[in-house]
């Protein structure tokens, strides 16, 4: 398994039965396809959809029917469409339950920055704000470390702030980390990476919990 | 009183400079054939409010390429590297807002209010000092209403009162930009009598539209994307 | 023809066909029933309608569709429901091209009261202040004079306004006055009150064109 | 998830003292018999929004008249001569709003804002100077979001997800109220399993919906009032 199918399949298990959910763009779209088929999920896309499901078959696939992410996704019965002011009322209102999310740099207090890199990348905010900041738990999917190796989770956001305190738990490729008022607690990671080398990854202090902490965590 | 009207016609109503609303969320809802005449005809100096920039080569990012847009009010353009090219040259102003903010701003016009007061975005580099206002006791961020000299829309029937009804995630920006544009020219493959709805399946009311295009066919602008088809 | 009747008749020739109308509750509502067939008009009710008509028959009758007066009213093809803050947005957003409305004063400024009577009627404001704040036209119907004989057409409204300068058109069954920038003007009137007749039951003053005014208004 | 809840548990949630919305204009859209049921329990010193206060003996009214109700938000009571009493009296403390501005209020809350700036009712009685703000040069009336602890609902057709569907003028302020509350209980005559509605027809998306209570039958309370029959 690779270290994003782990971290994908791990993901998975954050989804409690019955919630409403929505998947950010990268990893967290990627999700959707590790659900099991008749999950009781309603999947909340938004450009207007709540109960979106995984890509139609291709005879299916409907050219007026797209995720945030431009997926032809299909539509699980009972799902419902509308206009983009009532999909972020929803957001708003706080009426789903998790919103996972893509990371550029998390740190210890649990802000977000995942939008903006000046000078370099400024697409523009999209629905990651009124997501990171309304939603009721965030849960944050990234690799431990970006493509140079350099730490993301850190002692304190450099980048532009999404949103203040907003991240309940960071999942990556290495370990299960939650964000606590005593900082960041390790709660599961991968049996073959010692404490030291986690530490080593990542910025921010860590605090291992003892127990689960020591299992593989997916 | 049936609004239909040529797609020539319609388009010839939008002079230089005005400030023009689209509707769609990447493809579906991206009135394409309205925006191919727009480029046809030529209205330079335009203000373009849609979400997204389409991608290169499609739907608003021909505006942008013919060098039309002047100004876009969006909230990311992340899937078109042209349009972003032209932001950073300086060749096109581009004003950013978190989604659900803009959808916001666009629908408080289309109530006929000025704005409203939200905490979205109050902690972040998106607020200024200016934008925030001290009511009772409590800051809040005022965003003010956006309104448009025109909404482009594409929805995927219609009837001659202006009735209009869109279909899987084009329904977007789409009714809330036929709120609150001053002349609302609509697109549609399905043209009809009134009487054809539901009462209370009609998406938007004909009130808030003045123009009906109909169209003979789809072209492949509306059809699927296959670089989008996961394999 | 009764006094009631004769401006209800008149009231009708202000639809301009392809016309979108409100017809506020009182005499307003009662113009529906001199509204010919088949007349291009959509009527706009505050309640969430568009397109409504008269009274359907008693066998489609529908307890989950009345208007804005309690009215089982029908609806016409091309009708649309929705709900009341888009019934509002249209009304704000100046797409009603006409309404129709009650009055328990008006006068030469055009301002209009007819919500509240203070320490005797308060029953609330319910549509009436923004239609009459943001139609494109608003035309008051009313008695020349109240019950007791006097004049409801005034030099400035006692009670408190509905809306400021509003009025563009005053039927009364006496008259039809137009509010101007020079004041009121008489466009049409019976043919058996005269013009000092008429001045003696107005408090506002009133200018009497030639030509049209001399006619009666039926 | 199933959300189908029994008429007496639903309504067993409501505290005394509690902010309840009452969707329905009139009668259509009045949740006859949640409300029975909330007369039936007895809670008092409520604070109720809605339209209107219904006519005396029925919706609302029951509730005003077995005194639970503190205070009333709503727009026109004048169909009601036992609730404008009841007013005049001192018995219950009203609040009238125009009735666009009270839709747009819980709208407001509805979309997790916290006010809106308007011109209506700017000159008039209804606005006093501390309502005003000066924003960049122009004075605005600030109308604040209205939400409420419940929201109490009439649909025509629901499923388990709490997907809704309103028909007729039924459907005035409950999709408004429906996204205002922080628990919305929905009444229904006809509930089923989800799929049974086009995607595109669900007025209220069952996000904003937490417990429906399926009815066996209606009421004559929910039947034509001959009184408004015209003959």
């Amino acid at each position: 398994m690779s270290a994003v199918e782990r971290l994908l399949s791990r993901a998975v298990k954050e989804i409690s039965p019955g919630s409403i959910v929505n998947l950010g763009i990268g990893l967290p779209t990627q999700v959707m396809h590790y659900l099991p088929e008749n999950f009781d999920v309603q999947i909340h896309s938004e450009n207007g959809i709540l109960g979106a499901w995984k890509q139609a078959e291709p005879a299916l696939m409907d050219p007026f029917l797209i995720d945030a992410a431009g997926a032809y996704v299909s539509l699980r019965e009972g799902a419902s469409l509308f206009d983009s002011a009532v999909s972020f009322a929803m957001i708003r209102r706080a009426r789903l339950d998790l919103t996972m999310i893509g990371a550029f740099e998390v740190d210890a207090l649990g802000n977000l920055a995942n939008w903006k890199i000046p000078g370099k990348f400024s697409p523009g905010i999209g629905g990651a704000m009124e997501l990171a900041q309304k939603t009721k738990r965030i849960v944050v999917l990234t690799t431990h470390t970006d493509k140079h190796g350099n730490p993301k989770i850190l002692k304190t956001c450099r980048l532009p702030l999404t949103a203040k305190a907003c991240v309940s738990r960071i999942i990556s490729d290495l370990a299960v980390i939650d964000v606590t008022p005593q900082g960041l607690v390790v709660r599961e990671k991968l049996t073959d990476i010692s404490n030291g080398d986690l530490q080593a990854l990542t910025e921010a202090e860590l605090t291992f919990e003892t127990g689960e902490a020591a299992h593989e965590f997916v | 009183m049936k609004k239909n009207r040529t797609l020539e016609n319609a388009i010839a109503a939008i002079p230089s400079g005005a400030v023009i609303m689209v509707g769609g969320f990447g493809n579906p809802g991206t009135p394409f054939s309205l925006i191919s005449e727009l480029v046809r005809q030529g209205q330079t100096d335009l203000t373009v409010i849609k979400n997204d920039a389409n991608e290169a080569g499609h739907g608003i990012s021909r505006l942008i390429e013919k060098r039309q847009v002047r100004k876009l009010i969006t909230t990311h353009i992340g899937l078109n590297k042209l349009a972003i090219d032209r932001m950073n040259q300086g060749a096109i102003d581009v004003e950013f807002h978190p989604q659900g903010i803009l959808a916001e701003k666009i629908r408080t016009a289309g109530a006929g209010s000025f704005g409203f007061l939200t905490d979205i975005g109050i902690d972040s580099e998106i607020t200024r000092p200016e934008d925030l206002v001290d009511w009772k006791g409590t800051a809040y961020k005022v965003e003010m209403a956006l309104s448009a000299d025109f909404a482009l829309i594409h929805a995927a029937q219609a009837d001659w009162l202006g009735n209009l009804v869109y279909r899987g995630s084009a329904i977007n920006f789409s009714p809330l930009m036929a709120m609150a544009a001053n002349h609302v020219v609509v697109e549609t493959p399905d043209l009809g009598a009134p009487g054809r709805f539901k009462p209370e399946h009609v998406h938007t009311p004909g009130a808030f539209v003045d123009s009906v295009v109909p169209l003979e066919s789809l072209t492949s602008d509306y059809g699927i994307l296959e670089h989008h088809v996961r394999r």
